[in-house]
């Protein structure tokens, strides 16, 4: 098998969906779900340019992750702000806390 | 003319409807002389009405898209049960006058009964199938929210709920059909169907026969479907005259019988309409007879009323059916008015507790014993004369066992006819009730109806020429004089039928001596007052539909780990869904 | 080139295994920012230069700036307790999700030559010009993040209006 | 007005209008304190949307006069085609005109609910801000473009959902947040990888791209994540479980939003993006109409035993989200353009519906509690005999819920059996059973809808009922407006014709039928 340059960066990219969706399954604080979440977009954002430096487009794939950063910072700052106030709130960051809402 | 008549039928009530909620709660008597003034201003539009049917559309929108055109068609049959709706709904709206005093919402009673009025003409008198739908399913929006009008009480709620769910799921039936119609043909015409059935393949039409049949049975409170018209009682008296007997409960036989030339020729067809006739004439007579409560026993006498009139459709007696139609709107009117007026006057529907009213209320008690022999099919009065008239039907078209088991329904009407009038009206009081005779306005309504009980039978000849080719070219009924009409009821098997009610009777007057057959038939009274099972199979519905809402709950778990899950899995099952059939 | 590639491919996946793992949040955060600068260096190799540097100070810097905040004000929630799914099946999904993508996507990379890159488009050209459409949205986005932001902080001046009703 | 020129002033306009917003609000607010009464941002909001109003007036026109739907390429050089083409097609027409209408409305209705909240004037711009956003949703023709609007869409709502910062409506922020992030990083995998398999983002050139080969696998992956991807913030059972917390814990105003356009909004991403992928449309729609089915199943059945008034209409929303999936999966699966049309008729509908009965519900818990300074959930017993003293308000929600349930003569009844008829027209035997399927539900949902109305028609008022506030005429007035609607549209539903037909033609164009 011939192992190209593409494969190993997908599989960097496969690592990262895996490792934060398992997180995402796995675990209870509120600001590892936030981290989970960052591991995940920056393997989404790795596959954008990989996808457009094996179309000979990396310019127009490094302007699209420009903006995959930028509101994926966005989403972390406004999650770890919800966080902030849920832990003064309820005093924890166990999601556990976080279901009052069933049913 | 015609074009306003129409338009007036409709609209009027509407505009009532619309007025007398506008006139806000706080002015009850506006509010009564506005719903007597637009419901009588559209009753003279029904009469003045029928002497102008005709096959011709009078009214056409084209409204396009998936939608067709809504159109109009005022033919004999849509008119005669056009100014049924809209001359009963007067009247009944004229008795709610005196029986709804005092009430606080009388707004939303007035609106909702003006907006059904307006509504049923509409469901009689269109030829699209699409609207007649939509009619069809505004009628069972009234109905719920009249029955269900006292919300306070669950009963009421309950039986509006019912009356609601079980209409609606008959009303899957009629979707379907008017679905399938314009999947077939791209239009919702009745008129183009019932002329030419096979524009629709055979076996699509067995679809839409039978769908109509689920839609009318539920409709009409048929078997299956029954058991929602005896807890629709809870509604306020004129309502259950109105609605749940004289009008809306016949949308389901009306529709039988205007599919009747497109449907009879399906398969199977006319037998199950006769099946469920039939089977519902006898099981409602049952459950009349071991009724306790005034209103029940009425209902029950609906049901099983309805049932000759669906038997009649089946073996293809669709004069006859209709002329049992109107008896039945005219007497089933009168007693439930009537039965209204003695719940008003003693504030109970418990027959236990009644018993010699008759003295305290004679007015009343005339007329519910005119709309008693009326049911009970005693010569002269009109339900004697229609009630022949199927039986007649069913003999020279039907099968035998059919006959005979409607044989035996009209003795049973009789019996339990008989037993009603006497624990109401006669023996000794059995408690301390005191009744005061119908108000005025009651008498208003209650007179001509008790009027139109003892003679609507003359109009036999008129009713025929009104159903004659000329209006609905495709059901061929032969316009006849009257005398001809009711001289076929002199023959031999009228007698034998008169003997069978005249048995009813006197079963009655000997019960005591045949104590011991109600011994040997105490399976049948108990199984009669458990309505035969069919409660517990709607509860077990109802019961299991919310047993698994409430077991669905548990996945909504709150658990933000759970929830990402979901998405997870859903990914799993899209991308192998895709692997697996993605073409 | 290749093992270059590869060890930094594994370093990634070892970083963010380990910010998942880290028992005190501070670890995690730290471990996330290695993640990200390891991250920006495949980028650099992929040929995405500038994207490279921008990751490197956003990812890895500002981000991580932002969680030691709010780990600061939040304070440490150690105690990591067992999440309510059961483990194995976390595993399983996760490892069928990720292995179906895998089965799917890489057999058509593997054929895929790793060529120069020929595209004589600078980033600027691509920023400013054809995304112009992004970048202006950009300026939404953060408008509206840090108005959202800024709408999470307020403190509640009316707090007595807002009671809660606890159930 | 040139019509690119129109096109361009109805995407800028609800920004500028939202910056606008929050200057004039935030520098009123520090003179006069911040939770004065008199804070103009509203009527900020309120001017900017007629704006935008005019601007999609002309560009409505320009679409009916032509029938052609027009765009403008804003790129480095002029006539490049790598830039971002801005597209106004049908969709574009419907997605606005339903996006303005009801931000319109639930902005006017906030002049009273949101009144003397902390951060109003945060609170209005961005509402502004997430209108705009999905305005922009419907008219990009750019696959990533199309993702930053929908996250920019996102981004907005988050702090709209927690706008109240107790504990519950954080934690429905917080999972809100975290489900649709995975989400957005679902169709991200999925854009690049077709990035990787068409080389290009534009959804026409997408379509030539990958219309000269056999699909790869690698485009129906895509597809899925896509699928998936845009299926959470769409409701999709499973991935819905977000949405009956938010939509009960957001202001009343924001859960009329969220239910009647920002679940369609994730639906109409899905809907253009999956539509250019060549030669998999048959795929797609069978499984819409998959998760049609369990949608509207799941959804009623959940909502059979709330006794939460928002809740319950929240999921109800899932149910509702099932019956267009119906219609656009004939669409998809079928070729059915009445499908497209009837999916399309009923996201119109339902927004009037569901953002009547939210707004409407959320007028008695203003009355019956926030007024009062109160949070609690709105329980189905509080609202005992509320037409006694609220008849206006009791009517508004009987009309609404009783659409929903698809009873006539109300509009719920004709986006239904304009979906119906297009199951039926398919003539396939799955999906006629689908259709009597969604009838079933139909009358299911209303062992629901009716027992609400049915307690608020109680002669006697709950003790809550009887010391409500006023119900003042800001709240009113939308309440009439949608009321008034949703009849009309019940009695004369082609008078929508003009949008929805043209956006089911734009639906039908993007599949190339």
């Amino acid at each position: 098998m011939n192992l190209s340059v593409a494969t190993l960066v997908f599989v960097a990219v496969l690592g990262l969906l895996g490792v934060g969706l398992y997180a995402l399954l796995a675990t209870r604080n509120l600001i590892k779900v936030i981290v989970a979440l960052q591991i995940l977009v920056k393997g989404a954002m790795l596959a954008l340019v990989l996808a457009g430096r094996l179309r000979n487009a990396v310019q127009e794939a490094q302007s699209l992750a420009l903006t995959v950063i930028v509101a994926d910072t966005i989403v972390a700052v406004i999650g770890l702000t919800l966080a902030v106030q849920i832990r003064q709130r309820l005093g924890t960051l166990d999601i556990k806390a976080l279901t009052s809402l069933r049913r | 003319m015609t074009l306003i008549l129409v338009a007036a039928m409709i609209l009027l009530p509407w505009a009532g409807a619309l007025f007398v909620w506008a006139a806000g709660n706080e002015r009850p008597r506006l509010q009564n002389g506005l719903a007597v003034t637009f419901s009588v201003a559209a009753g003279i539009c029904g009469l003045a009405m029928l002497p102008r049917a005709g096959a011709e559309v009078v009214l056409n929108f084209p409204v396009g898209g998936a939608f067709g055109d809504f159109t109009f068609v005022a033919d004999g049959l849509g008119v005669f049960l056009a100014a049924v709706a809209t001359v009963i709904g007067s009247l009944a709206v004229i008795f709610s006058v005196d029986y709804m005093k005092g009430e606080h919402q009388l707004g939303r009673y007035y609106a909702m009964v003006l907006f059904f009025i307006g509504a049923m003409v509409g469901l009689v008198l269109t030829s699209n199938l699409l609207l007649m739908f939509f009619f069809w399913e505004i009628t069972a929006l009234c109905s719920y929210a009249l029955i269900s009008f006292n919300n306070d009480d669950p009963k009421a709620v309950a039986g509006g709920m019912k009356a609601l769910i079980i209409t609606q799921l008959g009303g899957i039936g009629l979707l379907v059909g008017a679905l399938v119609l314009y999947a077939y043909t791209g239009s919702y015409d009745i008129q183009a169907l019932i002329a030419n059935p096979a524009i629709v393949p055979a076996g699509v039409l067995a679809w839409m026969a039978f769908g109509g049949l689920a839609a009318a049975a539920a409709k009409s409170a048929q078997f299956p479907f029954q058991t929602w018209l005896p807890d629709a009682m809870e509604a306020p008296t004129p309502i259950s005259a109105l609605i749940h007997a004289a009008t809306m409960v016949n949308a389901g036989v009306y529709l039988l019988a205007r599919f009747y030339p497109a449907f009879h020729g399906v398969p199977g067809w006319t037998t199950a309409v006769t099946l469920v006739g039939l089977v519902t004439a006898l099981l409602a007579a049952l459950m009349a007879l071991v009724a306790n409560d005034l209103k029940r026993v009425l209902a029950y006498s609906t049901v099983s009323q309805l049932g000759y009139m669906v038997y009649a459709v089946g073996v293809g007696g669709i004069y006859a059916s209709q002329f049992h139609l109107l008896s039945h709107s005219v007497f089933k009117a009168l007693l439930f008015l009537s039965a209204g007026a003695v719940i008003h006057a003693v504030g109970t529907r418990d027959m236990r507790q009644m018993g010699g009213l008759g003295k305290q209320m004679p007015l009343t008690r005339a007329v519910f014993i005119i709309g008693s022999l009326a049911l009970a099919g005693i010569p002269i009065l009109n339900g004697f004369w229609s009630k022949e008239l199927v039986l007649e039907a069913g003999l020279m078209h039907g099968p035998m066992w059919a006959y005979v088991g409607m044989l035996i329904g009209a003795g049973l009407t009789a019996f339990y006819t008989y037993r009603m009038v006497t624990m109401v009206f006669y023996g000794s009081p059995r408690s301390a009730l005191h009744g005061h005779d119908a108000g005025p306005a009651m008498r208003v309504a209650l007179i001509p109806l008790a009027f139109g009980a003892l003679t609507t039978w003359l109009l036999a000849g008129p009713f025929s020429r009104l159903l004659s080719v000329e209006s609905l070219p495709m059901h061929h009924i032969e316009p006849e004089n009257t005398w001809v009409i009711l001289e076929e009821v002199f023959s031999l098997p009228t007698l034998i039928a008169l003997l069978v009610v005249a048995l009813g009777l006197v079963c009655w007057w000997q019960r005591e001596r045949l104590a011991g057959l109600g011994q040997a038939l105490k399976g049948i009274g108990w199984a009669a007052e458990h309505s035969f099972g069919f409660e517990a199979v709607n509860r077990a519905i109802v019961g299991g539909t919310q047993k698994l809402g409430e077991a669905l709950r548990v996945t909504q778990t709150g658990w933000l780990n759970w929830n990402v899950f979901g998405i997870l899995a859903g990914l799993v099952v899209v991308l192998i869904v895709v692997i697996l059939g993605g073409r | 080139m290749l093992i270059w590639h590869g060890l930094v491919v594994a370093g990634i996946v070892v970083c963010a295994i380990l910010a998942i793992r880290a028992q005190r949040l501070l670890t995690s955060a730290l471990w996330l920012a290695g993640c990200s600068a390891l991250v920006a260096v495949l980028l650099y190799l992929m040929g995405a230069a500038e994207l490279a540097v921008i990751e490197l100070s956003v990812g890895a810097g500002l981000v991580t700036v932002l969680f030691v905040f709010a780990i600061n004000i939040a304070g440490e929630d150690a105690a990591s307790l067992p999440s309510p799914l059961p483990r194995p099946l976390s595993w399983v999904v996760v490892l069928v999700a990720v292995g179906l993508l895998a089965w799917r996507v890489l057999p058509e990379l593997l054929p895929l030559p790793w060529l120069r890159v020929t595209d004589s488009s600078t980033f600027s050209d691509w920023v400013w010009g054809n995304r112009m459409v992004d970048l202006l949205l950009q300026v939404v986005l953060i408008f509206a993040g840090v108005l959202g932001m800024m709408g999470l902080l307020s403190e509640r001046k009316k707090a007595g209006e807002h009671e809660e009703e606890s159930a | 007005m040139r019509e690119y020129t129109a096109l361009i002033w109805l995407l800028m306009t609800p920004f500028l209008g939202a910056a606008l917003t929050y200057l004039i609000g935030r520098s009123v607010a520090r003179r006069v304190g911040d939770s004065s009464t008199v804070n103009p941002a509203r009527w900020v909001a309120l001017l900017s949307q007629l704006a935008t109003g005019v601007f999609l007036y002309f560009s409505a026109q320009a679409l009916w006069v032509s029938g052609r739907p027009f765009g403008v390429t804003i790129a480095r050089l002029a006539n490049d085609v790598n830039g971002i083409l801005l597209r106004f097609d049908g969709i574009s027409l419907l997605l606005a005109s339903v996006v303005l209408v009801l931000t319109f409305l639930v902005t006017l209705y906030s002049v009273t609910y949101m009144q003397g909240e902390v951060g109003e004037e945060k609170y209005y711009a961005l509402l502004m801000a997430m209108t705009g956003m999905m305005i922009g949703l419907g008219c990009t023709h750019d696959l990533f473009n199309l993702w930053v609007w929908f996250e920019g869409m996102a981004i907005s709502s988050y702090m709209l959902v927690a706008f109240y910062h107790q504990s519950a409506s954080l934690e429905a922020g917080i999972k809100y947040l975290v489900q649709s992030a995975v989400g957005s990083v679902f169709v991200l995998l999925g854009i690049a990888l077709i990035f990787l398999e068409a080389g290009s983002l534009n959804l026409s050139a997408i379509h030539m791209a990958l219309g000269s080969a056999s699909a790869s696998p690698v485009v129906w992956v895509a597809g899925a994540l896509l699928l998936i991807g845009f299926g959470v913030k769409t409701a999709l059972v499973p991935l819905h479980t977000w949405l009956p917390d938010a939509h009960s814990q957001a202001p009343s105003g924001i859960s009329a939003m969220l239910s009647g356009v920002v679940i369609e909004a994730g639906l109409v991403a899905m809907l253009r993006s999956l539509a250019v992928l060549p030669g998999m449309a048959e795929t797609w729609g069978y499984l819409l109409l998959g998760f049609g089915a369990l949608n509207m199943l799941v959804g009623n059945l959940m909502a059979l035993r709330q006794t939460q008034v928002k809740r319950l209409l929240a999921y109800s929303s899932l149910a509702h989200m099932g019956y267009m999936l119906i219609g656009f999966g004939a669409a998809f699966g079928f070729g059915s353009q009445a499908g497209a049309a009837g999916g399309f008729f009923h996201l119109m509908i339902h927004m009037l519906m569901k953002g009547l009965a939210f707004l409407g519900v959320g007028a008695f818990l203003y009355t019956l509690y926030v007024a009062k300074g109160k949070h609690g959930p709105l329980m189905i017993e509080d609202l005992s005999g509320a037409a006694r003293r609220y008849p206006l308000a009791a009517f508004a929600v009987s009309v609404a819920v009783l659409g929903l349930g698809g009873l006539p003569p109300l509009a719920g009844f004709m986006s239904k059996w304009q979906i119906f008829v297009a199951g039926f027209a398919t003539q396939s035997p799955w999906v006629i059973g689908l259709v009597v399927f969604a009838a079933l539900n139909s009358v299911l949902s209303l062992g629901y809808y009716a027992p609400l109305v049915n307690r608020m028609y109680r002669q006697q008022p709950s003790a809550l009922v009887l010391q409500g506030e006023k119900l003042s005429v800001w709240l009113a007035l939308p309440l009439v407006l949608m009321t008034v609607l949703v009849v009309v549209l019940g009695f004369w539903p082609t008078l929508a014709a003009g949008w929805y037909e043209t956006a089911a033609d734009s639906l039908m164009r993007l599949l190339s039928y």
